[in-house]
């Protein structure tokens, strides 16, 4: 899913990943295509991992690995790196999702389970401001429960800020209109995403 | 791959729109690109806003824009110039607006415009004419003027070297306004006076990350306005 | 003469009283002031409020001055650390009080703290529960929650090079918060790995001008925190 | 009277100058005292006027007049310069002025004539921001008004911000109780000052 997401990111984009599954869309974007990443730590032209005793510990991502830049990257201050987020200069921002909802809603930062330690980062920053926000993650949790539903039952981490889903499944919009199947995994077909999608899912038009 | 550079400012500047917002760089001569601004006078469009911290001297650059009659409103901290008539005459036969603003409001307005913050307190102006019709809040007791950010559709900056990415670094005191303006507009032009390979710039030294910058020309040799006032130079 | 230099970090953080509010710069590790961090443990001053990006990691810098006890509340945006019992165990048994705030506003509170501006509007984290209890405006039909700046009695900051000035550069990503931090603490110090004579930084190219900084230590070699981490050291 | 000004600035001070007359100070600041100027433009650490053809166009102060930059210097944009200012970083701010009120208030911007091209520059923020503001400027204006007035008739530049006036006549500070002198010219009697003064001037404690 991180290289079907990745096949959507044209040439000369400004681009910040989350941690984790989307990281690895920068692995799969294809040839050809120059792509800027932003780490809003403070990183404009974020390269691939150093090679071993390569690294600089002071040199590293969102997720605090260690990380290279390549020629054209600048450094700035946390305050500049969210000018770049806010102030909507990010193209697209890819990130997980604990649930995504038929509105666009995101909730990606917390359970909401009171034992829970709260930590949000620059999630809810990332949601505001990038210019497309867009979802990678398995279509069903660990325990097979739907992450695409109604309504988020987990705090929100924005609303209404979702457009596009990348899931082992399918690839899903969010229109007005709630979420409609654009791409379905090679092999699997419309009924088994809708059965595992806890909302209404439009079929690809005939 | 990503190329920034455009081999004219004629190009560059050739989608600026009749009432358009336009940002201009400088802190009088420091930093004016006196040559986008001479080519936005051979482009032709009208009726545009200009956000700059002056109104130009002689009749060149900023002040050969707004003698020809394409601007219809500037927002700007000290129109009071040395040796220009050209807005005194425009100002008082109210054939512009101006909206005054306070240099340090208007440069933290168009940080707010490209930083997505569309409102702020500042104390600057508290108790003077320029804060009457605007918001007021007391915090900790203390008065303080709400202002609006500040964003435009074009910005035109000049810089000493860029990139095809649009990273740039300045000269000196040409810094002023450039770096906050490339943040607030929708499409950002860049003239800078050379133009290195990709890599030659420091990454610790970068003033302007490419991100905020749209289009690049390479003026190797800008004019200086004061040399031009000097001359008697009168543009077109 | 200007000379903001002191010999120890231990006469750096001299005066740091009970009750204030420290901002420690760092994201992780990367810019992680840990000398002076841990020139404030043994220093001994309590009921501090931290402003801190993260809640540390191991029993060594941040975590070990939270583990000390002497933290009364912690304005962070990520107090989840792999690897770390203390801020958990401090936060589950009620002793540790967390105002949570998104990296993005936590940055630009700190900013506006050290701009004179006392608040402003932001969209982030309109509609989520972060934005309970604070005001709220729509401004061009879009929603906003209302922030406020932050400022410090103390900021401490890591730097790579500094003078005797107090004008800073950084090495990479460890730049982070400490431009925004120096802005906005009454008494800004600095740990810098090497200090440099007056003139050698190049003007163009300094990142926190000298006005921001109150004093600068000397650090010649840096402890990491991932190394002492690893190698299983607590502090003291 | 900038002699004087300067005589109290202190060895280490951050420092502003308006234009004109205040420019002076930097002048007279006794030996041995290092005080760093800002200039609003963008530039902490100005320093005096080049010599002839070693000048930069791209290198002058707020009255748009070459200068240079001493070493330790450093170059900002203006939104960060203004941080300096409005944020409480300069310790002394020297300023021109129209009118002095006995509660602090300056107006140094405008005569509010309508001919007049209003222009304010970055006076309202240097008076909004700078911790100390102080005052340079003849007693009395070209055709002999006072300054140093009970309520200014000109627009303001803020309310309630001068503590110290220089004239060519005499030092005075402005305290909760209006102007209370501080210290005569040589050769100038108290009464004179008083008469050139409109409102109250209180003398030297005895």
């Amino acid at each position: 899913m991180a290289k079907r997401a990745a096949f959507d990111i044209p040439d000369g984009a400004y681009v910040n990943l989350g941690i984790g599954i989307p990281e690895l869309v920068a692995k799969y974007v294809p040839e050809g295509r120059e792509v800027v990443y932003h780490t809003e730590n403070g990183l404009l032209g974020m390269g691939p991992s150093p090679a071993d005793g390569e690294g600089d510990p002071e040199l590293i991502n969102a997720g605090k690995r260690q990380i290279t830049a390549v020629p054209g990257a600048s450094y700035f201050h946390h305050a500049d790196s969210f000018v770049m987020i806010r102030g909507g200069h990010i193209d697209i921002c890819v990130l997980g999702a604990m649930q995504v909802s038929e509105t666009g809603d995101l909730a990606n930062w917390s359970t909401g389970s009171p034992d829970a330690i709260p930590a949000v980062g620059g999630a809810m920053d990332l949601v505001a401001g990038a210019n497309a926000i867009r979802v990678v993650t398995q279509h069903c949790t660990r325990d097979g429960q739907p992450k695409l539903v109604e309504a988020c039952s987990y705090p929100l981490t924005g609303a209404g800020v979702v457009k596009r889903v990348y899931t082992d499944l399918a690839v899903v919009d969010i229109s007005g209109d709630g979420f409609q199947l654009v791409e379905l995994a090679p092999g699997i077909d419309f009924e088994h995403v809708r059965d595992l999608t806890a909302a209404e899912l439009r079929p690809l038009p005939n | 791959m990503i190329d920034k550079e455009l081999p004219t400012a004629a190009e560059a500047v050739a989608d600026v729109f009749d009432g358009a917002t336009v940002m201009i760089g400088g802190f009088g001569e420091a930093g004016s690109p006196i040559e986008l601004i001479h080519a936005l006078i051979d482009q032709g469009a009208s009726g545009l806003t200009v956000v700059n911290n002056n109104a130009g001297s002689g009749e060149v650059g900023l002040a050969a824009l707004l003698k020809s009659g394409r601007v219809s409103k500037l927002i700007c901290s000290y129109p009071r110039t040395a040796g220009s008539r050209v807005f005194p005459d425009l100002y008082r036969s109210g054939r512009i607006e101006l909206e005054l603003v306070p240099q340090g409001t208007l440069s933290e307005r168009i940080r707010a415009g490209g930083a997505g913050i569309p409102a702020f307190f500042t104390p600057t102006a508290v108790g003077t004419p320029l804060q009457d019709g605007k918001e007021t809040r007391t915090f900790d007791g203390r008065d303080y003027v709400m202002e609006h950010g500040l964003t435009a559709d074009f910005a035109l900056v000049k810089c000493s070297r860029a990139d095809r990415h649009g990273n740039l670094v300045y000269n000196k005191t040409a810094r002023n306004f450039g770096p906050v303006m490339a943040t607030a507009a929708t499409t950002t032009i860049v003239q800078a006076s050379e133009i290195v390979d990709i890599g030659v710039l420091d990454p610790e030294a970068v003033v302007t990350p490419g991100i905020f910058v749209s289009r690049v020309v390479g003026v190797a040799e800008p004019a200086l306005e004061s040399e031009l006032v000097a001359r008697g130079v009168s543009y077109p």
